[in-house]
């Protein structure tokens, strides 16, 4: 299988689908003569022209709202936040709109509409410019929500997404743009909903999603050097959840850490650790341990930075202390 | 009425499109003959009596929730929606019972949907600020001022995009135009109309308040439909009470929209002489007297007087009127009898799979 | 005591507040001719003007924004969203201005700023108006956010409100603004980040807030038929939160379960359940059940509506479940 | 430069103010004498020499996150904020460090903040894009296009509700006025200026380009300055790239905002010649020749020709140029040498009481 970076495979899921459907288009901030700010769209503008890649004002709510409506018209819009930090501006068109339609049309009306960008820290781009918005979107049902890792992972769940009949929040992890991995030759997709076991494991189970993944693949090579075997899993999909792959890992394992950049409260790991009491509570032998970022906005200086987000060793410290062993 | 869109287009090629230069207001030339204007008012009184009905139905708690009437405003929906073809599609906000009549759907399920009936329009799960009616072009029916705006926009864009020869009708207040949402979807329709590629008619109508603010009391310029120059989007007013008016200069605008597919804007002056909503009983932003003022202008009683002009005889004004009375009790009834929506309803509709959808609990 | 309303409670800590502090005003829309779409500013614009009592245009992020601009300049603005569900539109000013400005500012700025207004269902609001984004708000760092279920807390709350010198999310039970109860005479606040134990029991913890609070205690006179002795946790805020009230009650009763009328995933149930498992492990003898509303927008038609909400039998069967008991 | 408030008051008590009608563009009138060009000059390129220093930096990778440099721009905010009084506000998006200077923040502090140390102007917290000097009226330095704009409306409306005689001074890009927090907060200020509580002065910079996409290409209608009238705002253009011009209309701007307590627009026209932030590398958005002509009017080589017309020797200027860059080297050695912030500021300034804050873990 040709090695790509997640970038280019992002690229080629929407530029193979735009060939085979006239009804994909792009919009959104310099995404066409730019070529992106994360050159995602790089060279797209040229091979689709201007009406199929279309350059947008600063105007998120507008544009994401005109999205939604074209793909009422029966079009298949992919938007670009160029970051989704600034989706806040947008979340009126998201939330009260693309995710609601359907139900409050009775069935009549559907969004097949992509909403695509990167999420989560970058490198001291400090408090507005740092959000991981998983659980944030993750709480409205009609939206669908996911956070691919791997560059296969990222082509196949794009394609899905382009041909879904309902609204996708497509969190891709910025960080990751420039890693490469294998990807499958052709057509396929990733169906959202299903969770990955990235590594199998007896010991404990550390669960996270996009960028944290190898994160924890790193850190269970570390924790097998102190004879700790962990499984690792990338959740990849939000919303669908899958509960199921987490739960049969932690009757297992019988102990879990779940890691996020984002915020500790109201979050992914506050759902999977409710998750996990409530489908595995006789087969844990510890709390489920959550690993979070600072409660801060995030700050510009890059120490304080470093320190705003989970560290390795305060994962691998957790896994002992489920483990009840001496880090 | 159950005006179906085949009615609808005979009745258009009935009455002669009269050119009005650049469409401004009614002129001898936009004067309609008797049938048409009979036409005409058989809609506008359909929607009354439908209101009255609806507003009844609120009244002894079988209808629920929010509910806006459009008591005053008919003649711009009317004429407007004189111009439908089919392909062509129309967006308001919740005030919206009028539109959704006009293009078409039945008011038994109209009615039946206010009343959360399983019969209703939209199975019951939207209520009178949802109404859908996608066969007859009506895409909504939304409750959250500005937010249906820029999916207009983008119908709009869809329709050129694709090539399929509609226009988009998207209708807007006077307490919309100054939310962000409309700032950034008609610099959009402007900049995309520069390429063909916004068909889109905005008719704002201006009923003077939003809510309980007048106009006077939301923005410091009041000329509402200059607003639409900073997006590069032409615009005419209109006489909102004038249903000849109203129907002169939406022919003339929908046809430029659609040859140019560029958006236009016609800003209507109207006046909604019932409360903003069926729970607004106090009114303390507008007096008695202002109401009553507008009332001498309601546009079904000037229409009334065209009639006689016209020697339109009582016998068939009573005729049309019994009619409509028939229409809606009989929508009354069907909503009333109508079972509630079955249970199941309430976990589908969300996705277009079959992904679970849990219940409460 | 004087009984009165919550709407009233509400009411007279605006009013006391501005008689006593010039600098708080009031803005937002139809709160002053109008009277205000729930009346709870009615008659406020007569005591103190249009210069304090500010009717807005429908912009939300407009006015919010400026609002904020107002407590920077040394005000003490209070800003109505007439629902909750419009404040998506104002998602940028207060998640990425509010909420951050301190911290990004280095200290230099305070933004003492409420933000308040009904949240939470009403009775067929149908999907765009029906919203309990307590959760949604919560994850933010930089902000307070609570849901007073009394008149006395509402009122107590109010006034520490006005006078935090940080953004506070006043989310009021709009269900619950006609319902009376006892409040103190004179000036007094309650303080932020501590629940209440608003009926003491022994066997089972039912935690909930707003307008579940009475819903709750109602169970609990039920339960107590069934001989089951129920302790009721209000709370209160959700932004501090206090975990340490409810895992003592748990500690006590070693069962909970968790009422809110929010969708599941990524809530506030989902945290109260991850920090009782992380903090009383060892003394649960069942899993923390939740009870939420049924993941979909809001329905019309009030037979749905009523279903997708929580229904009290629910609650009684899982506080049955938690005690391993027939219902 | 340091320059202080009063010495900044000083210096415009130095140079006589004078009156332009309705302050359209440089006249002969608003020509400045020698002292008061070379004060401008000094100014300019200290600002040019800071973001030359702020660029070497990120290039070393010294200076993190997003930088944009105001290069190109110098002639608009030295001008207005020549105006600037004790109680003024000044409110700007990510593109700061120009104002924040003019305003008297030490250039030693500005360029620590952007190396992220502890002694930086907000502790490391914000670096770049978020710098904030409330002692000197600098109310930040925001990342949100758009965002800061409702901000300034409302602080506007702050000094004016408190009488405290301040304005405020809003900066806005040709990009943010195409998004609904302008539209929004434009129509409050309008509003609020009837009564005369909105002494807020709008700065409209035309750069021409927001990020890669030119204003031709943002709105179909490029009149920028004419959409303030949508909110019943007067506004007036001036050419950006002469300061003298600039001085002239901000002058007479500030002043009557002053009086008036109403908002008061005014479109500079000038260009980045540097590229939108520092890591657009490519700028395939617009065309060198483009550039170069721009360079051509560069602001601070056009004051160099007055400064030649009135007879400046080269001496004077060789010697602020030499004194800016001393002034550069010192506050990139301050910089280089200053700590991080102490791993303890992590938790602070979240809230400003003493309520926990959970670390990472
Ligand atoms: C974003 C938002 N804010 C507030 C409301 C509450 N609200 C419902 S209708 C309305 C007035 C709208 O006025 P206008 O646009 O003139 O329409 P009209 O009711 O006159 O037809 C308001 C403020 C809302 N639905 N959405
Ligand atoms: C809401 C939002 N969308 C997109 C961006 C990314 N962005 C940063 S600067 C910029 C261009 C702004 O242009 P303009 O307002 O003209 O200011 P200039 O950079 O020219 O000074 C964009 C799109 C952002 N920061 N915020
Ligand atoms: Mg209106
Ligand atoms: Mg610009």
């Amino acid at each position: 299988m040709p090695v790509i970076t997640y970038r280019d495979a992002l690229r080629s899921a929407m530029a193979e689908e735009m060939e085979r459907d006239e009804r994909v288009i792009l919009l959104g901030e310099d995404i066409g003569v730019y070529g992106g700010t994360h050159l995602v769209t790089n060279g797209l503008i040229d091979q689709f022209g201007p009406r199929r890649v279309i350059d947008t004002p600063i105007a998120e709510n507008g544009f994401t709202g005109a999205a939604i409506g074209m793909a009422m018209a029966g079009m298949r819009p992919i938007v670009e936040m160029m970051t989704w930090n600034f989706s806040f501006q947008a979340a009126d068109q998201i939330i009260q709109n693309a995710a609601k339609l359907r139900y409050f049309s009775g069935g009549q009306v559907s969004v097949p509409l992509v909403i695509r960008g990167p999420n989560g820290g970058g490198v001291q781009l400090s408090a507005q410019h740092t959000h991981s918005l998983e659980g944030f979107y993750g709480h409205f049902p009609g939206l669908k929500v996911v956070s691919p890792s791997t560059p296969e992972d990222v082509k196949g769940m794009m394609l899905a997404a382009i041909r879904d009949p309902d609204p996708v929040i497509f969190l891709e992890a910025g960080a990751l743009y420039g890693t490469k991995g294998e990807v499958p030759e052709g057509d396929y997709t990733v169906d959202f909903g299903k969770a990955r076991v990235a590594r199998e494991g007896s010991d404990v189970t550390l669960i996270g999603y996009g960028r944290q993944v190898p994160v924890l693949l790193r850190i269970a090579e570390k924790l097998a050097g102190d004879k700790i075997d962990a499984e690792v899993i990338d959740l990849r999909s939000i919303r669908p959840f899958d509960s199921e792959t987490i739960v049969q890992s932690v009757k297992k394992t019988h102990r879990a850490v779940v890691v996020q950049e984002q915020w500790r409260w109201f979050s992914v790991a506050s759902e999977v650790a409710a998750i996990i009491q409530e489908q595995a509570f006789d087969d844990l032998d510890a709390p489920v341990e959550r690993i979070s970022g600072a409660e801060v906005p995030a700050p510009y200086a890059r120490n304080l930075e470093v320190a705003a987000f989970p560290a390795e060793q305060q994962v691998i410290d957790a896994a002992h202390r489920v483990l009840y062993r001496e880090g | 009425m159950a005006t179906t869109p085949s009615q609808g287009k005979r009745r258009r090629s009935a009455t002669e499109p009269t050119k009005s230069k650049n469409g401004s207001s009614a002129s001898p030339g936009n004067r309609l003959g008797a049938d048409a204007l009979v036409e005409l008012y058989d809609k506008m009184v359909n929607i009354r009596l439908f209101e009255d009905a609806a507003q009844r139905g609120f009244r002894q708690g079988k209808v629920g929730g929010y509910m806006h009437v459009y008591s005053g405003q008919e003649a711009v929906a009317t004429g407007f929606l004189d111009t439908y073809r089919e392909g062509d599609y129309v967006i308001t906000a919740y005030r919206d019972h009028a539109h959704v009549l006009l293009l078409g759907s039945d008011p038994k399920a109209v009615m039946a949907e206010l009343y959360g009936k399983g019969t209703g329009l939209v199975k019951g799960k939207g209520g009178s600020m949802h109404l859908f009616d996608v066969a007859n072009g009506f895409y909504g029916g939304y409750g959250i001022v500005g937010g249906h705006i820029p999916l207009g926009v983008g119908m709009a864009f869809g329709q050129a995009y694709q090539k399929t020869g509609g226009i988009t009708q998207l209708y807007l207040g006077d307490g919309a135009i100054h939310n962000g949402a409309f700032h950034e979807a008609a610099n959009l329709a402007g900049l995309w109309g520069r390429d063909g590629l916004n068909p889109c008619l905005f008719v704002l109508e201006n009923n003077q308040y939003g809510m309980g603010t007048s106009v006077e009391r939301a923005t410091a310029n009041t000329d509402l439909g200059k607003k639409f120059e900073s997006y590069g989007i032409e615009h005419v007013k209109v006489d909102g009470m004038d249903v000849e008016a109203v129907l002169a200069v939406a022919r003339e605008a929908a046809d430029r929209v659609r040859e140019t597919g560029k958006p236009f804007a016609v800003e209507a002056l109207t006046y909604r002489i019932m409360p903003h909503g069926a729970a607004d009983f106090l009114e303390k932003y507008r007096t008695k007297e202002e109401v009553k003022k507008w009332r001498e202008r309601d546009p079904i009683g000037l229409l009334e007087k065209r009639l006689e002009d016209e020697g339109v005889d009582d016998e068939r004004i009573a005729a049309i009127r019994a009619a409509a009375k028939a229409t809606m009790d009989e929508a009354v009834t069907f909503a009333e009898e109508s079972p509630d929506p079955d249970l199941s309803e309430l976990l589908t509709d969300v996705y277009a799979s079959d992904m679970v959808v849990q219940a409460a609990g």
